[in-house]
C-alpha cells in the first residue's frame, strides 16, 4: 500500500544497466567533455584554422582585382596556376603548431593526472578494463583532434569545390577528398598515441607536458636544421643527399608532413606563389619507410601506455 | 614553550584562525576542532611554515618563520601522505637526520634508534611507495624525534594506524612526556586523545572555543545537562523517587518498560541524590549510565552551542 | 545467505605471500574487517574485485566466480577505497554520474541517481564545486558516493571514516549503518577503528598474516565469563578500590576512572554494594553497567593468541 | 649539512631515469647528425661543422635540460608537498636554495657537456682537435648556472613554472638573439655564443638562425662573463632572499 509520504532514506538502484562490456565509450566521452571545457581549446582550435583563412582572403582579393581591372584575362589570374591539394598541405603544414598545443592541452595531462588522482582505482573498481581506458582515452583525444583538422579543410575544400571548379580543382585530381579524408587523420592518430605514452609515465601533468614539448621541439630542430640544409643545398645548384630528405620528416612534426605528402601524393609547393620555389620544397618521402615508420610509432606509443598503465600498486 | 598573543591568519579572505591567546607547556596538549577548525593552520603558524597575519607568536620566546634556532629544538609530524617515494624509509629519515645538522655516523645511528622506537626496523629497507598507510605514520613519527626536539607538534599522527600501533605509540608519547617534553597532537579522535592527554584545546570555527586540563574539562563535563538512562525492574517507582529532584529536566520511560531516561542538569548532584535513593529508599537497579559522561560530548556540547 | 564464500584463498607477489590460505564466509548484513596493518585486508578487498589473481584457492561472491566473471561482479559491488582518488578536473556531481556511467547506467539515469546518492552522502551545494578544492571529509563523501552509485549489491569501505572529525563520523557511520540495513545491500567495512566498527556492524572477521583468526558476531566476541560490573566514578579513588577489596570483589586495574569489579550476587545487590562503599570513601559512582569486553580486547586477544 | 643537502640533490638528478633520455639524445642525436655533418653542409670546415652542431643541437639541449631538471630544486618539492619536511628543519632556508641550486646546475652543465663532447668526438672523429670543446664546456656551465637561476626564480614566483621556462627556452631563446639592434642582448643565448665564440655560419642564413647568430653580436668574451656572472649573482641573491621573506606552501586545499 502506497504511503502518502515517500520514503527518501536510501534506495538501491534499480534502472536499466547495461552489459558490462564496452565501457570506453562512457571514458571518450569524458574525457572530450573536459577538454572542450577549456577556453584554451577553442582558441587554439580556431587559430588553427588560420592559413586556411589567409588563402579565403588571398582568393577574394585576387579575384576582386582580376575582375576590376577587367582588362587582364582570366588567364593571368594566379588562382589558375594554383596545384590545388598544395593549398591543403600547406595550411596543415601551418596548423602543426596549434595542434602541437592541442595535444598539449588536452592529452598531456590525461593519463598523467589521473595517476596523480588515483583515478585508475575509481575505473577499474567499476566493470571497465585496462582495454576500455586505453580505447576511451585514445578516442578522447583522437576524435576532437581530428575534428578539429576536419572540419576548416572540409569547408574550403566546399568552397572551392563550388568557387573554383573551372580553376582546375575538380579536374586536377577527382579523388582529392578522399586524401584529404585521410589526411585528416594523420594528427589525431599520431598525437593520441604519444601523448597518451608520455602521459602514462608521468604522476604530474605538468612534468608529462614539458617532456613532450621537449620531444616536439628538439626533434623540431632536425627538421629545422635539415631545411636550412636543404634550401642552402638548392641554392647552391648542388642536389641534397637523401640522408637530408629523409632526417627532414623524422621529428613529430615531419613524420606528419611525409604522411599527408604521401596521402596527398604531392611535393608541396610554395606558401607563396614565388616562379621557381617548387625546388626549395623537400620532395614526398617514400611511401615503404614512411608509412610503416608512422604506425610503428603510433603502436610503440600505445604499447609504452599499456605496459605503464597498471591496475593497483602491489603493497608489500 | 609556544606563547600565543591574539595571533590570526587569513589567506586571501578565508580565515584560517582568529584572535588566537593561548600558552603551551610542557606534557601531552591535545589540539581538537572539526575539519576547518583552524588546526592545521595553527600547527603551521607554530612550525613557522606561515606568519600570522596579525598577532605575535612565539615558539622558545622566539618567532618561528624559518628560524632555524626554532626547529633546532622541533619536531613535526605533518598531516601529510607525501615523502620520496622511491627512497626507503631509513634514506629517507637519514637524510632529514643530516639536515638536523647531524654527521653522517650519529645521524645513521640515530636513525636507527628511531625507527626501532616506532617499530620499523624490519621494514625500514623498503622503499616508502609500497609502505601501507600505518608503515607511512611510523616513518613520518620516526623522524619527527629524531634530534630528540623539546617540542613535538603531531597533526593527526594516529591516523591509519592500527589499534595495536595506537597503543604502543601512546605509550611512546607518554614516555616522552614525563621527560618534560611539550607534545601538541591534533586529533579528531576523541576517545584516542582522552586516553592520552592532560590537557586541550579546542578550536571552532578558527577561534579558540575551551582550553585546559583534565579537571577543567571535567567540570566542563559536569556543567551541561546529562543524557542518564537508568535500568531497574521498577521504572516508575525510580521515576517518582527522582521526580523530586531540582535538577532534572525531563523523564522518559523505555518501551519495554524496564529502564527509564532522564535529562539532568547538574550531574553532581544528581548521582549523589541517586546513591541516596537507592541506598535510603531501596530502589532497586540494574544498572545506570550515561553516554554523555566523556570528551565526546563535551565537544558536541561546546561546538553546537 | 552468504555475500562471499573464500575458500583456501593463497596471494603471493613475488615470494611474498599476503593471503595464506584465507577460508571465510561473510554472510548478508553489515560485516566488520579486522586486522593490522599488512595483514591483507586490503589484499582481500583487491582479490574480490578481481585486480589479482590468486596464486590458489577459489572465492565466489554474490554467486559469481571471481577468476571468471570479474566485470559481472565489479558491475554489482562498490568499492570505497582507502586512499583520496577522484576524477580530475571534474565536479562532483559530474564524477559520481560518470562512475556510474563506468558502470553500465546510461547516462540520463546515472546524472538523476548521482544526485540521489550524493544527497544520502550529505554533500550540499558543494556538489557543483570542483572535486579537486575538497576538503578531506568532502572527499570522503564523494567517494562513497561514487561507490553506490550504480546500487551495488555488496559495498566495500576500506577506512570509510579516515580523517573526519567527529560530527563527520557520526554522519558517515549513520550512513554506513541505514545502508547495510534492510535495503538489500551487504556492506564489508575495514577499519582500525573499533568502535566505529562495533556501531555499525554485526559481524566481524579478523584477519592476520594472511589467515582468518576470528569470526563471529559482535555480541558473541564481546561476552566475558563470570559478569563483572563496571562501575565509573568521579575521579579515581584508592580508597574505594581498597574498600571493595575488603567486601571480598576482585577488582582489576582501572581505565581511567572504570573500574571492572568481580562480586558475587545479582546486579541489583552488587549496586548497592557499590553504591555503598562509594559514599562511604568519598567517590561519586558516574555509571553501572554489566562488564562487557570492548571489541578492542576481543581483536587484541584473537591476534595475540597464536 | 650542506654536504647532504648537496649531495642529495646530486643523486636525486642524477637517478637513472632522469638521465638517460639525455644521454640517448647525446649519444645517439647529436654524435650522429655530429658524425655526418658535412652531409649538410658541404665544403665546410672541421670547426664550422661542430660549431653548427653545438649551437644549434648542444645549447638548444641545455634550455630543455635545465628548463626540466631546475624544477627539482623546488616545484617538484612544493607540488609533492614534501617541502614542509625540509622548510621544518635548522637549515636556513637560503642554504637549502642554495645547495640545491648548485647540485642541479652542476648535473646540468655536465649533462650538456656531455653533449658537447660528442659533438666534439662525431666531428673531429675522437676527443683530441678542437680547440673550442673547452670554451664550449665553460659556456656550458655559465649557461646551466644562468639558466637555473632564471628558471629557479621563475619557479619560484610562478606556478605553472614549467611551462613559462619551456616557453623561454624555445620561443625567446630562439628568437630574441636574431632580432636585429640591440634585442639580442635580452637574451641568455648571446651571451653564451660571446663566451664560446663560435665561427661564423657564412652565409647560410638557415643555419644562422638555428645557431642564434642573426643578430649582431658584437659582444667579447669577457664581457659576456661579467654580464652572465652578474645575471647569476643577483638573481640568485633575489631568489634566496625571496625564499627565506616569503612562505612556501603547498596550495591550501579548502581546508
Amino acid at each position: 500500500m502506497a504511503s502518502p509520504i515517500a520514503d527518501l532514506t536510501y534506495r538501491n538502484y534499480d534502472g536499466p544497466l547495461e552489459p558490462p562490456i564496452n565501457r570506453w565509450w562512457a571514458i571518450a566521452k569524458l574525457s572530450m567533455k573536459l577538454s572542450t571545457k577549456k577556453k584554451g581549446f577553442w582558441a587554439w582550435s580556431t587559430l588553427s584554422a588560420f592559413w586556411y583563412i589567409i588563402l579565403l582572403i588571398f582568393f577574394y582579393f585576387t579575384e576582386t582585382v582580376v575582375s576590376n581591372v577587367g582588362a587582364v584575362g582570366q588567364k593571368a589570374s594566379p588562382i589558375n596556376n594554383l596545384i590545388w591539394k598544395d593549398q591543403f598541405l600547406n595550411a596543415f603544414g601551418e596548423s602543426q603548431l596549434f595542434l602541437f598545443i592541442l595535444a598539449l592541452l588536452m592529452g598531456a595531462g590525461t593519463i598523467a593526472n589521473d595517476n596523480r588522482a588515483k583515478a585508475l582505482l575509481v575505473y577499474l573498481s567499476k566493470p571497465c578494463s585496462k582495454l576500455d581506458y586505453v580505447i576511451g582515452k585514445w578516442l578522447g583525444i583522437f576524435v576532437p583532434m581530428t575534428i578539429v583538422t576536419a572540419v576548416p579543410a572540409l569547408i574550403f575544400y566546399m568552397y572551392c569545390l563550388m568557387s573554383y571548379r573551372s580553376a582546375g580543382f575538380w579536374t586536377q585530381d577527382p579523388w582529392l577528398i578522399v586524401r584529404l579524408l585521410g589526411m585528416i587523420l594523420i594528427p589525431g592518430t599520431l598525437y593520441s598515441s604519444i601523448t597518451l605514452a608520455i602521459s602514462s609515465m608521468f604522476q604530474q601533468g605538468r612534468l608529462a607536458g614539458g617532456v613532450f614539448a621537449g620531444v616536439y621541439f628538439i626533434s623540431y630542430f632536425i627538421t629545422l636544421a635539415m631545411e636550412g640544409a636543404y634550401v642552402s643545398m638548392s641554392m647552391g645548384g648542388s642536389n641534397p643527399p637523401g640522408i637530408v630528405k629523409g632526417l627532414f620528416y623524422c621529428s613529430v612534426d615531419g613524420l606528419q608532413a611525409a604522411m599527408a605528402k604521401i596521402i596527398l601524393h604531392t611535393n608541396g609547393s610554395p606558401k607563396l606563389p614565388i616562379p621557381g620555389g617548387a625546388k626549395f620544397q623537400v620532395p614526398e618521402p617514400s611511401t615503404f619507410i614512411f608509412v610503416p615508420a608512422f604506425f610503428g610509432v603510433c603502436a610503440l606509443s600505445l604499447l609504452i601506455a599499456w605496459s605503464q598503465i597498471r591496475a593497483v600498486e602491489v603493497v608489500r | 614553550m609556544i606563547t600565543a598573543t591574539n595571533v590570526s591568519r587569513w589567506y586571501g579572505q578565508v580565515i584560517g584562525v582568529n584572535d588566537i591567546n593561548c600558552e603551551i607547556g610542557p606534557g601531552i596538549t591535545a589540539l581538537l576542532g572539526m575539519n576547518g577548525a583552524g588546526k592545521t593552520t595553527l600547527i603551521r603558524l607554530i612550525t613557522g611554515q606561515l606568519r600570522p597575519t596579525t598577532g605575535d607568536l612565539r615558539v622558545f620566546g622566539l618567532e618561528p618563520f624559518a628560524n632555524p634556532d626554532v626547529y633546532r629544538r622541533m619536531g613535526y609530524c605533518p598531516e601529510i601522505d607525501n615523502f620520496y617515494e622511491h627512497y626507503t624509509g631509513r634514506d629517507f629519515v637519514r637524510y632529514l637526520a643530516r639536515l638536523d645538522g647531524m654527521s653522517a655516523s650519529v645521524g645513521n645511528a640515530r636513525t636507527d634508534e628511531v625507527i626501532d622506537m616506532v617499530g620499523m626496523s624490519e621494514r625500514a629497507n623498503r622503499k616508502i611507495a609500497g609502505y601501507s598507510k600505518g608503515m607511512r605514520q611510523r616513518i613520518k613519527l620516526a623522524q619527527a624525534m629524531l634530534h630528540n626536539p623539546d617540542l613535538i607538534l603531531l597533526d593527526e599522527p594516529l591516523n591509519g594506524l592500527d589499534p595495536v600501533g595506537r597503543r604502543e605509540f601512546m605509550d611512546l608519547l607518554g614516555g616522552l612526556a614525563d621527560q618534560g617534553k611539550a607534545i601538541l597532537v591534533s586529533s579528531h579522535i576523541l576517545f584516542e586523545v582522552e586516553q592520552m592527554t592532560r590537557s586541550l584545546l579546542l578550536l571552532h570555527r578558527g577561534r579558540l572555543l575551551a582550553t585546559g586540563d583534565l579537571g577543567v574539562i571535567r567540570s566542563l563535563i559536569d556543567t551541561h545537562p546529562h543524557q542518564i538512562r537508568i535500568e531497574t525492574d521498577e521504572p516508575r517507582r525510580a521515576a517518582a523517587l527522582l521526580a523530586e529532584l531540582p535538577n532534572i529536566v525531563s523523564m522518559k520511560f523505555d518501551r519495554s518498560g524496564d529502564a527509564v531516561q532522564l535529562e539532568v542538569r547538574e550531574p553532581a548532584a544528581f548521582y549523589d541524590a541517586l546513591a541516596a535513593a537507592v541506598l535510603e529508599k531501596g530502589l532497586t537497579i540494574r544498572g545506570f549510565s550515561s553516554p554523555d559522561n566523556n570528551l565526546e560530548s563535551v565537544f558536541k556540547y561546546l561546538v553546537e552551542a | 545467505m552468504s555475500v562471499a564464500t573464500i575458500q583456501n584463498l593463497v596471494v603471493r607477489y613475488g615470494n611474498f605471500t599476503a593471503l595464506n590460505g584465507l577460508s571465510c564466509e561473510i554472510s548478508e548484513g553489515c560485516t566488520g574487517l579486522l586486522g593490522p596493518n599488512g595483514a591483507g585486508k586490503t589484499t582481500l578487498i583487491k582479490t574480490i574485485l578481481g585486480f589479482i589473481k590468486p596464486t590458489s584457492g577459489t572465492a565466489t561472491v554474490l554467486g559469481y566466480d571471481i577468476e571468471a566473471a570479474g566485470t559481472a561482479i565489479r558491475q554489482k559491488v562498490g568499492l570505497m577505497p582507502e586512499q583520496d582518488c577522484h576524477i580530475p578536473g571534474t565536479t562532483a556531481v559530474q564524477f559520481v554520474a560518470y562512475a556510474g556511467e563506468l558502470a553500465g547506467m546510461p547516462g540520463d539515469q546515472a546524472i538523476r541517481r548521482a544526485h540521489e546518492v550524493l544527497d544520502y552522502c550529505g554533500l550540499g551545494e558543494a556538489r557543483y564545486r570542483n572535486v579537486e578544492t575538497y576538503s578531506t571529509g568532502m572527499k570522503q563523501r564523494i567517494k562513497l558516493a561514487q561507490a553506490l552509485v550504480h546500487g551495488p549489491k555488496l559495498l566495500l569501505l576500506d577506512e570509510p571514516t579516515n580523517g573526519l572529525d567527529p560530527a563527520g563520523r557520526e554522519e558517515m557511520l549513520e550512513l554506513v549503518r541505514s545502508v547495510s540495513h534492510g535495503k538489500g545491500l551487504s556492506v564489508i567495512v575495514s577499519s582500525h577503528l573499533l568502535p566505529d566498527i562495533e556501531r555499525v556492524c554485526d559481524r566481524v572477521v579478523v584477519v592476520m598474516q594472511g589467515q582468518l583468526r576470528a569470526q563471529g558476531t559482535i555480541k558473541d566476541l564481546k561476552k566475558i565469563e563470570g559478569r563483572p560490573v563496571d562501575i565509573e566514578l568521579r575521579d579515581p579513588s584508592p580508597a574505594f578500590v581498597t574498600a571493595m577489596q575488603a567486601q571480598g570483589a576482585v577488582v582489576m586495574p582501572p581505565k581511567r576512572t572504570t573500574y571492572r569489579i568481580q562480586l558475587p550476587g545479582l546486579p541489583e545487590e552488587v549496586a548497592k554494594i557499590a553504591m555503598q562503599v562509594a559514599r562511604d570513601s568519598g567517590a561519586q559512582v558516574r555509571g553501572f553497567v554489566i562488564a562487557e569486553r570492548s571489541l578492542e580486547d576481543a581483536f587484541l586477544e584473537a591476534i595475540s593468541a597464536k | 649539512m650542506e654536504g647532504a643537502i648537496f649531495m642529495q640533490a646530486v643523486r636525486e638528478n642524477l637517478r637513472f631515469r632522469r638521465v638517460i633520455p639525455w644521454l640517448f639524445l647525446g649519444g645517439v642525436v647529436v654524435l650522429g647528425f655530429a658524425m655526418n655533418w658535412e652531409t649538410f653542409q658541404p665544403g665546410a670546415d672541421k670547426e664550422s661543422q661542430y660549431a653548427a652542431v653545438s649551437s644549434i643541437f648542444v645549447f638548444h639541449i641545455l634550455a630543455l635540460i635545465s628548463a626540466i631538471l631546475t624544477s627539482t630544486i623546488l616545484n617538484q618539492e612544493v607540488e609533492n608537498k614534501t617541502i614542509v619536511y625540509l622548510l621544518t628543519r635548522p637549515v636556513p632556508r637560503w642554504k637549502l636554495l642554495f645547495f640545491r641550486y648548485l647540485a642541479c646546475s652542476l648535473v646540468v652543465a655536465a649533462l650538456a657537456s656531455i653533449n658537447a663532447v660528442f659533438a666534439s668526438a662525431g666531428v673531429y672523429h675522437g676527443l683530441s682537435g678542437n680547440s673550442f670543446l673547452i670554451k664550449d664546456i665553460a659556456a656550458l656551465t655559465v649557461g646551466a648556472f644562468a639558466y637555473g637561476a632564471f628558471f629557479m626564480l621563475i619557479g619560484l614566483l610562478f606556478n605553472r613554472a614549467m611551462i613559462v621556462c619551456l616557453l623561454f627556452a624555445f620561443g625567446w631563446e630562439t628568437a630574441v638573439p636574431n632580432m636585429p639592434g640591440q634585442m639580442s642582448y635580452l637574451s641568455i643565448n648571446t651571451y653564451l655564443q660571446a663566451i664560446a665564440q663560435h665561427p661564423s655560419t657564412g652565409s647560410n642564413k638557415g643555419l644562422a638562425a638555428l645557431s642564434a647568430a642573426l643578430g649582431e653580436n658584437s659582444i667579447s668574451t669577457s664581457t659576456g662573463y661579467i654580464t652572465m656572472i652578474v645575471f647569476i649573482v643577483v638573481l640568485v641573491v633575489f631568489g634566496a632572499g625571496w625564499f627565506t621573506h616569503f612562505e612556501f606552501l603547498p596550495r591550501e586545499d579548502a581546508e
